[in-house]
């Protein structure tokens, strides 16, 4: 392992994006961070709200329609390596709003699955995910960031 | 009145630090002073109005859980109540007290959640560490009664799902837990109040009169720290059988808003105290019920952040038509964006979060036709002019 | 300046010891490790010995996202029907809408708390015996819907009493 | 000849030292947080060492700024300054063209406060006016009013905090100079340690009266902290990088390098800051000649840092509604132990 490889392992950079689920991954992911049983930076990820210096972007939500620029925006704008991890049935296959609809048919305000916008690394099933769960799929994107050249 | 001098915008949102959810501030200030404000509420816009039309109405609450990950279990019963009340579907006594359970239980969460929030968006990180501890007590009590720490899934029409019945021992975690609580709860808000520096961020900003607070509707515990005495709790048969305070306070200020949640908690361990204690026996789920037409609807509730409506009707196969969601946060917010005029930028925020603000559920669209504006929802919207903008 | 001296005095010795001691350190040792070593278990989301195999979760799911995996030994429920195989829930493809629970007999006509959830099960509270030997509770409509869903022999057992 | 030589090699060797040292002081920092917090917490070397590396590694980006090339150099000004800051406290500078004094470091520091608000001017990223969102539709409050970006705003409030925020660290460093009755740094040092300026180099000159048991300089030393917190903006005086409302003003555009530049440049001035105070307020100089002297420097600036992650842990963000008044406040107190010192 090379000082580089090193380096990434040990400082990660994570940022949440909220795309219009209905709130309860997000409080899931902010407990991950907040609440001290969980507490994310012991595994060295460090909470930021900028797309500049974050690593990892952690998305939940089901991608409203005026949430996939941004979210295609702040994607471009990480550095790369970049990895992305998708939170939540919304994020994965859209849960209930695209699944479940009634007499509408098709759902055109929801614009998930997440990697139908940007590529997704680790996936975190669940309606609302454990912070647990959360935690280690964050953990399990780290080694694509340090072989990333 | 002197006309407003307005130097230029600052707009955040809605992919921000103090805001977590997406929506869009654009503060008009002049120096560091706010004038004017609007907020954007529409990106969360899932359509659920428009989903739940023509569906089963067993399914209806599992959507509406899912209008919001906060208070799940709100609007998961709110809507089982609808067509109780619509088809006089009996609930046994048990599933009720079980239901009001899960509601306080979660109420607190959502309480803690905000005082989180706050303390975050005042910038004081340690507060937001206790906060989130406190809080976990409570999301592992739902874990153990629901099956998971924010979509319970408790209400089904006619009782609770099965699941969530309370067992001996569960009643003595919950008990012992709740003991546990209490303590390291009190130390904690003893040590809010007493700190200087976090009061001096709170105290006197973001004033709400009593007038403002009615003119503008603000619910919930925005309007109880106004001087508006209106729970709703007061008046829902449910909570007959529980004895409990509604905590009103006068200042109107961000102050006055943390401090009356803080002592709301107090009142919502009281009632989950009674519920463990006078459970009755029984059966949780009355399953003897046939679904027929039945015309509209409206079931009020007190959410955890004020009063939220309901409504619907049936048709003859027993599909929801019409579904209407209103939720407390719009008109708050909207006191809010009276509440915040006048202060610094960053007090401003403070304010916002101080109604707790939560948008996933709220957006509204307000159509401007020849000069009138009209708000509706988007049932509203899609009979008028077809399914995409 | 009075009460922030107070409080600077009071909160010091709890402090340094959170600070030299690490003393009330919240943070779980467990979940770190099951996190360090991706060992987290997923939830319980079926019971075995609760369920009748009869595969009404696998035909209401919307997004398909249950299997019936075929038992080694089929288990004899009560008689003239066993049980032959139990359903697995894939969360990936798994949109929570609580469909399955809905429809499993269990649930759907007793009324007890169905062996199969996408969230997490929890733990029995009755065995499958006592339950089957209580009275049905379903609405009538609710039971003509299931009669599609369940095996007939299984239905035909139990209403038979 | 000689004389530059060896300046040119304590230099050197100063700023091998102090750059990998400042690195691990926010991972203590942190570390310290998190335990009054309740939780584990990011190793030591995560916040400071690894950050630093691991931004080196990443790919480049252009920053959205108006000038996107100074914008870029003014991590590289930043660092300049916070090493000839760091410099001119260090002995071997004390004699050239009066660089040790009591000038060159404020000015110095104003320079590096400047810095701030050029940043603030040119930074424009993506996290307010340039967000994708229909905010100016029809019936939408405001249209045609000026729309600002965050991080300019940040830049007003930077020349506010110039104006106010940086008054205490200032009378504060004023204070031992007046104290000596001169405005060389050697002279602050003579009237402390009188020992240090004929010890040869392995021995341990102990000062004999600090300034910092005096009663004037106990104030100022007080005051020093507070304008210590102000410059390193953290909280309760971030407010020009206030979460809540800028984010994180004007260094949000810098990325990859420039982003472990401006690590850099924190991380340094977290320690320099602290080192100074060693040597103005204690009569220990961070001398590379005399490591007993350094060694013991260094372990010194360790106090500020630490008190300051308790400080921080324990203080939400003020708002300029309570910056003025703490701020002329604690100018107050200083201003008294400069009194008192004078008299
Ligand atoms: S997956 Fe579930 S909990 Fe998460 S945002 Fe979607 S609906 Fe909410
Ligand atoms: S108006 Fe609100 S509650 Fe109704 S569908 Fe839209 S977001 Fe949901
Ligand atoms: S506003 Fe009220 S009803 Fe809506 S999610 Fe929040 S607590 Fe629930
Ligand atoms: S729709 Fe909202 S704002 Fe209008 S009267 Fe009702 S509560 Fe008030
Ligand atoms: S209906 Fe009123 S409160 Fe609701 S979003 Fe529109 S303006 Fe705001
Ligand atoms: S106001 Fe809406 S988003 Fe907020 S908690 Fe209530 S339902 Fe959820
Ligand atoms: S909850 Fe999941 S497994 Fe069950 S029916 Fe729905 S989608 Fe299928
Ligand atoms: S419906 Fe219930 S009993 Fe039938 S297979 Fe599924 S879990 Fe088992």
């Amino acid at each position: 392992m090379g000082l580089k490889a090193i380096a990434r392992k040990n400082a990660i950079h994570a940022m949440l994006i909220y795309t219009g689920g209905c709130n309860g991954c997000d409080i899931e992911v902010v407990n991950a961070v907040y609440s001290p049983r969980y507490d994310i930076e012991q595994y060295r990820v460090l909470l930021t709200w900028n797309p500049r210096e974050a690593d990892v972007l952690i998305v939940t939500g089901c991608v409203t329609w005026q949430m996939v620029e941004p979210l295609k925006k702040i994607y471009s704008l990480i550095p790369e390596p970049k990895a992305v991890v998708a939170v939540g049935a919304c994020a994965i296959n859209g849960n209930v709003y695209k699944n479940m609809v009634g007499e509408i048919g098709v759902n055109e305000e929801i614009f998930a699955p997440v990697d139908n916008i940007i590529p997704v690394d680790a996936k975190v099933p669940g309606c609302a995910p454990r912070p647990e769960d959360i935690l280690m799929g964050v953990v399990k994107v780290i080694p694509k960031l340090m072989e990333a050249p | 009145m002197s006309k407003k001098i307005i130097e230029k915008e600052i707009s955040i949102g809605p992919v921000h630090p103090a805001l977590i959810e997406p929506y869009r501030i654009r503060f008009f200030v002049n120096d560091e002073i706010v004038e004017d404000c609007e907020i954007n509420i529409n990106m969360a816009y899932r359509g659920i109005e428009r989903l739940l039309e023509g569906l089963p109405v067993e399914k209806a609450l599992l959507i509406t859980e899912r209008i919001c990950g906060i208070c799940s279990n709100v609007h998961a019963w709110n809507s089982v109540r609808v067509v109780e009340s619509g088809l006089k579907i009996e609930v046994p006594e048990r599933a009720n007290y079980i239901r009001v359970l899960i509601n306080e239980i979660q109420r607190i969460a959502s309480h803690l959640i905000f005082f989180g929030h706050a303390f975050e968006v005042i910038g004081h990180e340690t507060f937001a560490y206790r906060s989130f501890l406190l809080r976990e007590v409570f999301m592992d009590l739902m874990a153990y009664i629901g099956g998971n720490r924010v979509m319970p899934s408790v209400p089904v029409i006619g009782g609770i799902r099965p699941r969530a019945d309370l067992t001996d021992t569960l009643k003595r975690v919950i008990l012992e837990r709740v003991n546990d609580f209490e303590k390291k709860y009190k130390e904690y808000v003893d040590r809010i109040l007493a700190d200087p520096m976090v009061m001096s961020r709170l105290t006197g900003v973001g004033y709400l009169s009593k007038e403002d607070a009615i003119r503008y509707h603000a619910v919930g515990p925005t309007c109880r720290a106004s001087g508006v005495n209106y729970d709703v709790r007061t008046l829902m048969h449910e909570y007959k059988p529980f004895d409990f305070e509604v905590i009103v306070l006068t200042e109107g200020d961000n102050r006055a808003r943390i401090v009356q949640r803080a002592l709301e908690i107090f009142e919502c361990l009281k009632i989950i105290r009674q519920v463990i204690k006078n459970l009755p026996e029984g059966p949780v789920v009355n399953r003897n019920w046939t679904i027929r037409e039945m015309p509209f609807t409206t079931a009020y509730f007190e959410a955890f952040r004020g009063e939220l409506m309901h409504s619907y009707a049936l048709d003859s196969q027993g599909l929801i038509r019409n579904y209407k969601v209103r939720t407390p946060t719009p008109t708050n917010l909207a006191a809010m964006e009276k509440a915040c005029i006048g202060d610094h930028i960053t007090d401003a925020v403070v304010t916002i979060a101080s109604c707790d603000p939560c948008l996933t559920c709220c957006t509204r669209i307000e159509v401007v036709e020849s000069g009138k504006t009209k708000v509706m929802s988007d049932i509203e919207i899609v009979r008028k002019y077809g399914w995409r903008r | 300046m009075i009460t922030l001296l107070r409080l600077m005095l009071q909160g010091a010795y709890r402090n340094i010891a959170r600070i030299l001691a690490k003393a009330d350190r919240a943070t779980s040792i467990e979940i770190r490790n099951k996190v360090l070593n991706l060992s987290v278990p997923a939830w319980e989301t079926v019971l075995d010995e609760m369920c009748i195999g009869c595969g009404a979760c696998e035909k209401v799911c919307p997004t398909k996202a249950i299997t019936m995996i075929k038992l080694d030994k089929p288990v004899e429920i009560i008689e003239g029907y066993k049980r032959e195989k139990v359903p697995r829930i894939d969360l990936m493809k798994c949109i929570f809408c609580l469909n399955c629970h809905d429809f499993c007999p269990i649930f759907a006509l007793f009324g007890e708390a169905a062996p199969i959830h996408a969230r997490d099960v929890g733990s029995p509270k009755l065995t499958l015996r006592e339950i089957l030997k209580k009275p049905i509770k379903a609405p009538p409509e609710k039971i003509e819907e299931l009669k599609k869903l369940i095996p007939s022999e299984f239905f035909r057992s139990i209403i038979r009493r | 000849m000689e004389v530059f030589l060896k300046i040119l090699i304590a230099s050197i060797l100063a700023i091998i030292i102090s750059v990998p040292y400042s690195l691990i002081l926010p991972g203590i920092e942190r570390k310290i947080q998190a335990r009054i917090q309740q939780r584990i917490g990011p190793p030591i070397l995560t916040p400071g060492l690894w950050a630093v590396l691991k931004f080196w590694y990443k790919k480049d980006v252009e920053p959205v700024a108006y000038l996107p090339k100074f914008y870029k150099s003014l991590i590289i000004f930043g660092i300049i300054i916070c090493i000839f800051l760091f410099l001119f406290s260090t002995p071997y500078w004390w004699q050239i063209l009066s660089w040790g004094s009591v000038l060159g470091l404020i000015g110095m520091l104003k320079l590096e406060e400047f810095l701030y608000v050029l940043m603030g001017s040119q930074s424009q990223s993506f996290l307010s006016t340039t967000m994708p969102v229909p905010d100016l539709a029809k019936g939408a409050k405001g249209i045609g009013i000026f729309r600002e970006f965050v991080e300019q705003h940040s830049a007003e409030r930077a020349i506010k905090m110039m104006a106010v925020g940086s008054l205490p660290l200032y009378i504060a460093l004023i204070v031992p100079f007046a104290i000596a009755k001169s405005g060389m740094i050697s002279d602050v040092i003579k009237i402390q340690n009188p020992l240090y300026f004929n010890s040869s180099w392995f021995s341990l000159p102990i000062p004999s009266s600090p300034i910092i048991f005096t009663v004037p300089g106990f104030l100022s030393a007080i005051v020093y902290f507070i304008g210590y917190v102000i410059l390193l903006n953290e909280r309760p005086f971030n407010i020009l990088k206030a979460k809540v409302d800028v984010i994180e003003g004007g260094i949000l555009e810098y990325a990859a390098k420039l982003r472990a530049g401006y690590y850099i440049i924190r991380n340094l001035m977290l320690f320099i800051l602290s080192s100074i105070f060693v040597t103005l307020f204690i009569g220990i100089p961070f001398d590379p000649f005399i490591p007993l002297c350094m060694i013991i420097n260094i372990v010194l600036s360790l106090i500020m840092p630490i008190a300051l992650s308790v400080f921080v842990a324990f203080s939400p963000i003020f708002t300029f509604r309570q910056i003025y008044p703490t701020a002329i406040g604690f100018s107050a107190i200083g201003a008294f132990a400069l009194i008192i010192s004078m008299i």
